[in-house]
């Protein structure tokens, strides 16, 4: 990576969310920390979304059913272990667990099953029909989790505490923002990995052109399925960090709204820029919270400040940032 | 010289609070202002703060936050009550599935909760907490009151209804924990379905006496203006919640005659009920509703445990509360041994007063009603 | 279940189908002529009602507020357009997603600052509330049956103007060929304006005619949105014959779903497990059925390539 | 005659009632350029699109380079060397000109799925990749846009691409659509550059190119092939003046 503006500007982001999250932890604001966990969580969301809607093409607005997925993994295994029985017991036997280090796993392994479920039977339309067949199956899922009442339905299932990890106090908010700020790294590295290589080329280059890719010998359905599971595992764990940041998992997770603001985070950030869905997370958590405190009419103006975005600012926040045209999709 | 005068009269005012009062409390209410559900937050807030303001009481500071109606924001915004504004009590949650959310990690906490509004059976039973109290009702009182009124009204054959969640399904068992005759049907709806078209030709074809329906909200309006213009003429019973002052305008004549359950109505005669109607319209213009009344009685709640005990001593401060030493709207209130409420629940007709519509007391369904997960709650 | 009831049921399916197909009708045209998402119509659908129950309240004509929502409905639809839509249209969909997404919120906002929190009055007429008894012995409520009528009306009004006259012809052409259209010497600009307030403007009739038997309350519109959006999907986007029979399609089959799912497996369970799984699967029922068509045919029933 | 590189053996597909493609019977062989030609409607954009794997055949068969692939996909096609190019917009427009070729040298070498090497630095993509660039006069282009080449860089860049496919056989389907006067020119430029490497099927409407740059042709008419053979035997033929050819030809 030569050190580009847009370079820059990306570290500036990364280690400004850092520093943050540091300064508020020696302020004694920890509210704020888990702010600065809650804008990595959804970078991680929006980072695995823009592999597929930046980078691939693929507009999904069921990107809710992966983050939900997630979600509930970590909910109900941790809800088991916390109640010592069993999640299911044939063909064999599977017990709950609290260690994150096995949650991410199953989380991860979970969603990306979904995602290929999905994927298969969503891959055929293209286009609006494309985004619609999406929402379709991620509103199939909400409905089931708000009527089906072994996890609580539309209440929701409490966790109580944090799932945990070796060696650290996942309750303390701090603790458990490092441990989001780690994976938002590994996300970004993985994310940037895979667009700079062959599959990276194939998935491009199928979003630009899909018979060109078929014409050379690549299968563009096969690319866009791999990359549509390998977004839904990433907004998977982002699902089951966001489960253990609340200590609570409820529908919501599942619901169109959701799909939407991961979808908003990645567009106001920049489509297909690396750095597009933290940059877009962070504000809009940010005016979320601070419109919220000042006045019961927020929505409105944060409404509007999105108008505004979207209007005059092509190419999302990186774009302005560097200056530089968005990419169309 | 000035400023000085100025920054010396203001150390000695602070330390006359000090020795007037024991120690401020410092309230967080997490409540839903904004989106289609806020009109139910609005009204808890409002029936709160006039609450506060007709005490005097310096020492009580409320800081209040917008949850959207959502759990995942209600839960950041307790953490953020918590941890950065130093809350010593949280309230103000409307909603059964945000409340599962943000009290137990409220609890687990050490910090106080009581709800104005919500009331799940999980949090009553098997999941209640001490430092949880309860002042609204659990949420099957007021079905288990229709269930008995309709006992009392005669009705042999009931059609139920309720959307299909946690709550409408705890409505439905509640009605029928009382109801003494048979079910018709037992229909769950799509939770906020707005169209009830083929329900209504289910209950005009089912031959029952009498229907009983839980449907808050938005979904009670359109099923009670669609119920009166099917022509169908069973009676209909229900909980409050469809019937509560802010949407009754909106059903119109519809709800004329309805017969509904609550534990609270204006025409309820004590003095502090008389003395909230009237303040109450007075500050806000507006005649209150349930959800006012209850915002009102938490926060007489928490100023009379103020009263009696510090709430850095948690254990006095529970006791205090516990005791439910105030004048409650609702005449007599007190807490069974889940720390939810003990209580009478009326039955009341619509009626119109000049333009307005509103609701009048007919008869008593319960008295001093508890609920039935107290057995299973162990503090 | 006997046969009246099922005949009332499926009544009642062809009434939310005709509801829908007044908002699927705008939204299919604004997507067919001018490529655009707009997330925003379930807002003008909360305006149309919004102004109904407000001009009704302040004037007590239902009738002055039923041509209210249309004139206030199609008046927001042109500003909006004016304003910000028309910047859209050489967008890619995402912009247009995020942009309609923000005016969603404004408009809930801005109405809920005007009107209040709390839900408005708004009733149906004197002389059209209550049932009428059809042939056969089925009582049905007259305003619903009046919908239905109204609804087939428009969308044969519609199909003909699409069909028969000049303008239709323009927006035809507006599918098919964007250059053709301006060489025809058509004012694209105005074409665009003026199918955007006549999509803006049903969707108001809708929200004001739903609104009259629903509840009028700010967040109206975005179920609304999202099944419409399902119709379209279904019929095949850009054509009306496809919105006619998409929605009547969901619309019959969320209904018939709703009451008949819940009577197949009370046949071998409980009756209170029976009800629950029942509805649990009949609210899944219609995005089945998207998902279903759209697998065989990925563009929709009626649908041109995508 | 040697073995034929393609060989389309009694393949119909019908469209509803409509009969597209009537038992047509074709071959490619090393070295020729065989040109198919037909009215609109002939089946010739069908036919071509069957031998290239996006439509299936209702009856008959393919074999290429001896081999059935009736069963392969449309990409696996393309891998086995049977490259169709020239079509409408065909480039990645947002893709330097050297990523375009990569891609086709990549799609060649089926490793796709490899998720971690960058492809900037990997050699066995980048040098092939420049080697054909260099070759179709396109090195110091080689990192600009595809979108902001000229026409004939487009086209060079286009030839560049299928080379780097390792062909065995070209399929051009009207590579003259759009070009205007003086295509002749330009075609027989690229089939000199193209036919080194692999033998031709080429679907055309300019007749003048097909007569003069043909070696064998093939008439399609209402879904059958009515007559194949060199261009002589194809002027000379009575029965295809009258079905197609006419005046056009005699002139």
């Amino acid at each position: 990576m030569t050190l580009t503006r847009e370079t820059a500007i990306n570290a500036v982001l990364f280690v400004g969310l850092l520093i943050a999250a540091l300064i508020a932890y020696l302020l004694d604001e920890p509210f704020i920390i888990t702010m600065a966990t809650k804008v990595a969580i959804f970078s991680i969301a929006g980072i695995g979304l823009n592999l597929a809607l930046g980078y691939g093409g693929l507009v999904s607005f069921g990107h809710a059913a992966f983050f939900g997925f997630g979600g509930y993994v970590a909910g109900i295994l941790a809800n088991h272990a916390l109640n010592n029985t069993l999640v299911f017991s044939w063909p064999i036997e599977m017990a709950g667990t609290n260690s994150m280090l096995m949650i991410w796993p199953v989380a991860i392994f979970l969603s990306a099953l979904v995602a290929l479920l999905i994927g298969v039977l969503s891959l055929r339309t293209s286009g609006v029909y494309f985004i619609m067949i999406t929402l379709a199956f991620a509103q199939m899922i909400y409905y089931f989790a708000i009527s089906w009442p072994a996890y609580g339905g539309e209440d929701g299932l409490p966790t109580y505490i944090r799932n945990s990890f070796p060696g650290l106090n996942t309750l303390n908010p701090i603790e458990f923002f490092l441990i989001c700020f780690v994976w938002l790294g590994v996300s970004l590295m993985l994310c940037s990995a895979i667009v700079h290589s062959r599959f990276g080329l194939a998935l491009q280059g199928t979003r630009q052109n899909e018979q060109r890719v078929t014409s050379v010998g690549i299968d563009p359905f096969r690319v866009k399925l791999v990359a549509f599971v390998i977004s839904g595992g990433i907004t998977g764990l982002a699902g089951t960090l966001y489960t253990d940041l609340n200590r609570f998992v409820s529908p919501s997770v599942f619901s169109w709204q959701t799909s939407g603001e991961i979808m908003v985070f990645v567009i106001l950030g920049g489509v297909a820029r690396l750095f597009g869905p933290l940059a877009g997370a962070a504000l809009f958590i940010t005016m979320e919270f601070t419109l919220g405190g000042m006045t019961e009419h927020w929505q409105l103006w944060l409404g509007l400040l999105l108008l505004f975005v979207v209007l005059y600012t092509p190419g999302g926040l990186i774009g302005v940032l560097t200056s530089g045209r968005g990419k169309d999709v | 010289m000035k400023k000085l005068g100025a920054f010396l009269a203001g150390l000695s005012a602070l330390a006359l609070i000090g020795t007037a009062q024991a120690e401020p409390v410092k309230i967080g209410m997490i409540t839903t202002l904004s989106g289609g559900g806020a009109g139910l937050g609005i009204d808890v807030r409002d029936g709160f703060m006039l609450a506060v303001k007709n005490s005097g009481n310096s020492d009580i500071e409320v800081v209040v936050e917008d949850d959207q109606r959502k759990p995942d924001i209600a839960v950041q915004l307790a953490d953020k009550m918590i941890q950065s504004e130093k809350v010593d009590i949280l309230t103000g949650i409307i909603w059964s599935n945000l409340a599962m959310a943000v009290v137990p990690a409220t609890t687990a906490q050490g910090k106080f909760y009581l709800s104005p509004n919500a009331g799940p059976s999980a949090l009553a039973g098997k999941g209640c907490h001490k430092n949880y109290f309860n002042v609204a009702w659990q949420n099957d009182n007021l079905h288990e009151a229709a269930g008995a009124y309709a006992n009392d009204a005669g009705f042999e054959k009931s059609f139920i209804v309720a959307p299909n969640y946690p709550a409408g399904k705890d409505a439905l068992t509640g009605y029928k924990r009382f109801f003494k005759g048979t079910i018709a049907n037992e229909i769950y709806t799509q939770l906020g379905q707005k169209d009830y078209a083929a329900e209504i030709a289910q209950i005009r074809a089912s031959g029952a006496d009498s229907v009983f329906f839980f449907l808050p909200g938005g979904m009670g309006i359109s099923f009670m203006k669609q119920y009166a213009g099917s022509g169908v003429d069973i009676p209909l019973v229900g909980p409050a919640f469809s019937f509560d002052q802010g949407i009754l305008q909106a059903v119109g004549e519809a709800a004329l005659g309805v017969k509904n359950t609550s534990q609270w109505n204006k025409d309820i005669d004590n003095a502090a009920n008389k003395a909230f109607v009237a303040g109450f319209q007075a500050e806000y213009g507006r005649l209150p509703s349930l959800y006012a009344s209850q915002g009102y009685d938490t926060a007489n709640l928490i100023i009379s445990a103020m009263g009696k005990a510090s709430v850095s001593d948690a254990d006095a401060f529970r006791s205090a509360l516990e005791a439910a030493d105030f004048d409650s709207v609702r005449g007599d209130f007190k807490f069974g041994p889940n720390h939810h409420p003990v209580q009478d629940i009326y039955v009341r007709e619509v009626i119109k007063e000049g333009d307005v519509f509103t609701n009048k007391i007919i008869a008593k369904g319960l008295s001093n009603h508890s609920d039935a997960y107290a057995v299973d709650c162990s503090m | 279940m006997t046969f009246t009831l099922l005949i009332e049921q499926i009544l009642n399916g062809l009434q939310f189908g005709v509801m829908l197909f007044l908002m699927a009708s705008g939204l299919t045209l604004v997507f067919g002529v001018m490529g655009l998402i707009n997330l925003a119509h379930g807002s003008l659908y909360m305006v149309g009602a919004f102004a109904c129950a407000a001009v009704a309240t302040a004037t007590g004509s239902y009738w002055l507020g039923l041509a209210a929502s249309l004139v206030f409905a199609a008046l927001a639809g042109v500003l909006v357009e004016l304003a910000i839509i028309r910047k859209l249209y050489t967008r890619g969909h995402l912009d247009q997603v995020l942009a309609t997404f923000a005016l969603i919120l404004v408009f809930s906002e801005g109405t809920r600052w005007l009107f209040g929190s709390f839900p408005l009055y708004l009733n149906v007429p004197e002389i059209l509330s209550g049932a009428v008894v059809l042939p056969g012995g089925i009582q049905y409520s007259l305003f619903r049956l009046l919908i239905i009528a109204v609804g087939f009306a428009i969308a044969g009004g519609l199909l003909a103007l699409i069909h028969k006259t000049r303008i239709g012809i323009q927006i035809r052409a507006g599918e098919s060929d964007r250059e053709m259209i301006s060489a025809l010497g058509v004012d694209i600009n105005k074409l665009y304006t003026i199918v955007f307030a006549l999509g803006a403007a049903l969707a108001g009739f809708a929200g004001a005619l739903v609104g009259s038997i629903q509840s009028v309350q700010v967040g109206m519109g975005e179920p609304v949105l999202i099944l419409a959006f399902v119709v379209i999907v279904i019929g095949g986007i850009g054509s009306i014959k496809g919105a006619l029979v998409g929605s009547i399609l969901v619309g019959v089959v969320d209904t018939l779903g709703r009451f008949l799912l819940p009577i197949l497996f009370g046949a071998f369970m409980d009756p209170s497990s029976a009800t629950a799984v029942g509805s649990a699967l009949a609210s899944m029922l219609i995005y089945m059925v998207m998902a279903g068509v759209l697998f065989f045919r990925p563009t929709g029933l009626f649908g041109l390539n995508a | 005659m040697s073995d034929p590189v393609l060989e389309v053996s009694g393949v119909t597909k019908t469209f509803g009632a409509l009969l597209a493609c009537n038992k047509i019977e074709l071959d490619l062989q090393p070295g020729e350029i065989h040109a198919v030609i037909g009215p609109n409607g002939a089946g010739k954009s069908t036919l071509i699109k069957q031998i290239a794997g996006e439509q299936k055949p209702d009856s008959g068969t393919f074999k290429f380079a001896g081999h059935n692939i009736d069963i392969l996909s449309a990409s696996q096609r393309a891998r086995a060397g049977l490259v169709r190019t020239f079509q409408i917009s065909s480039l990645a427009g947002e893709f330097s000109a050297l990523q375009n070729v990569m891609l086709a040298v990549q799609g060649a070498s089926a490793h796709t799925f490899r998720f971690f090497k960058p492809v900037q630095s990997d050699m066995s993509l980048v040098e092939p990749a420049m080697e054909f660039l260099k070759n179709a006069g396109l090195e110091e282009r080689a990192h600009t846009a595809a979108s902001e080449l000229s026409h004939g860089e487009r086209r060079q860049l286009e030839i560049a691409i299928a080379l780097a496919m390792q062909p065995k056989a070209f399929m051009l389907d009207e590579p003259m659509a759009g070009i205007g006067p003086g295509g002749s020119k330009v075609l027989t430029g690229i089939l000199d550059q193209l036919r080194q490497q692999a033998p031709i099927l080429l679907v055309e409407h300019d007749m003048d190119a097909v007569f003069s740059l043909a070696d064998r042709i093939s008439v399609l008419v209402q879904g059958r092939n009515f007559a194949t053979g060199t261009v002589a035997e194809i002027r000379n033929n009575q029965a295809v003046r009258d079905a197609y050819l006419g005046e056009e030809v005699a002139s």
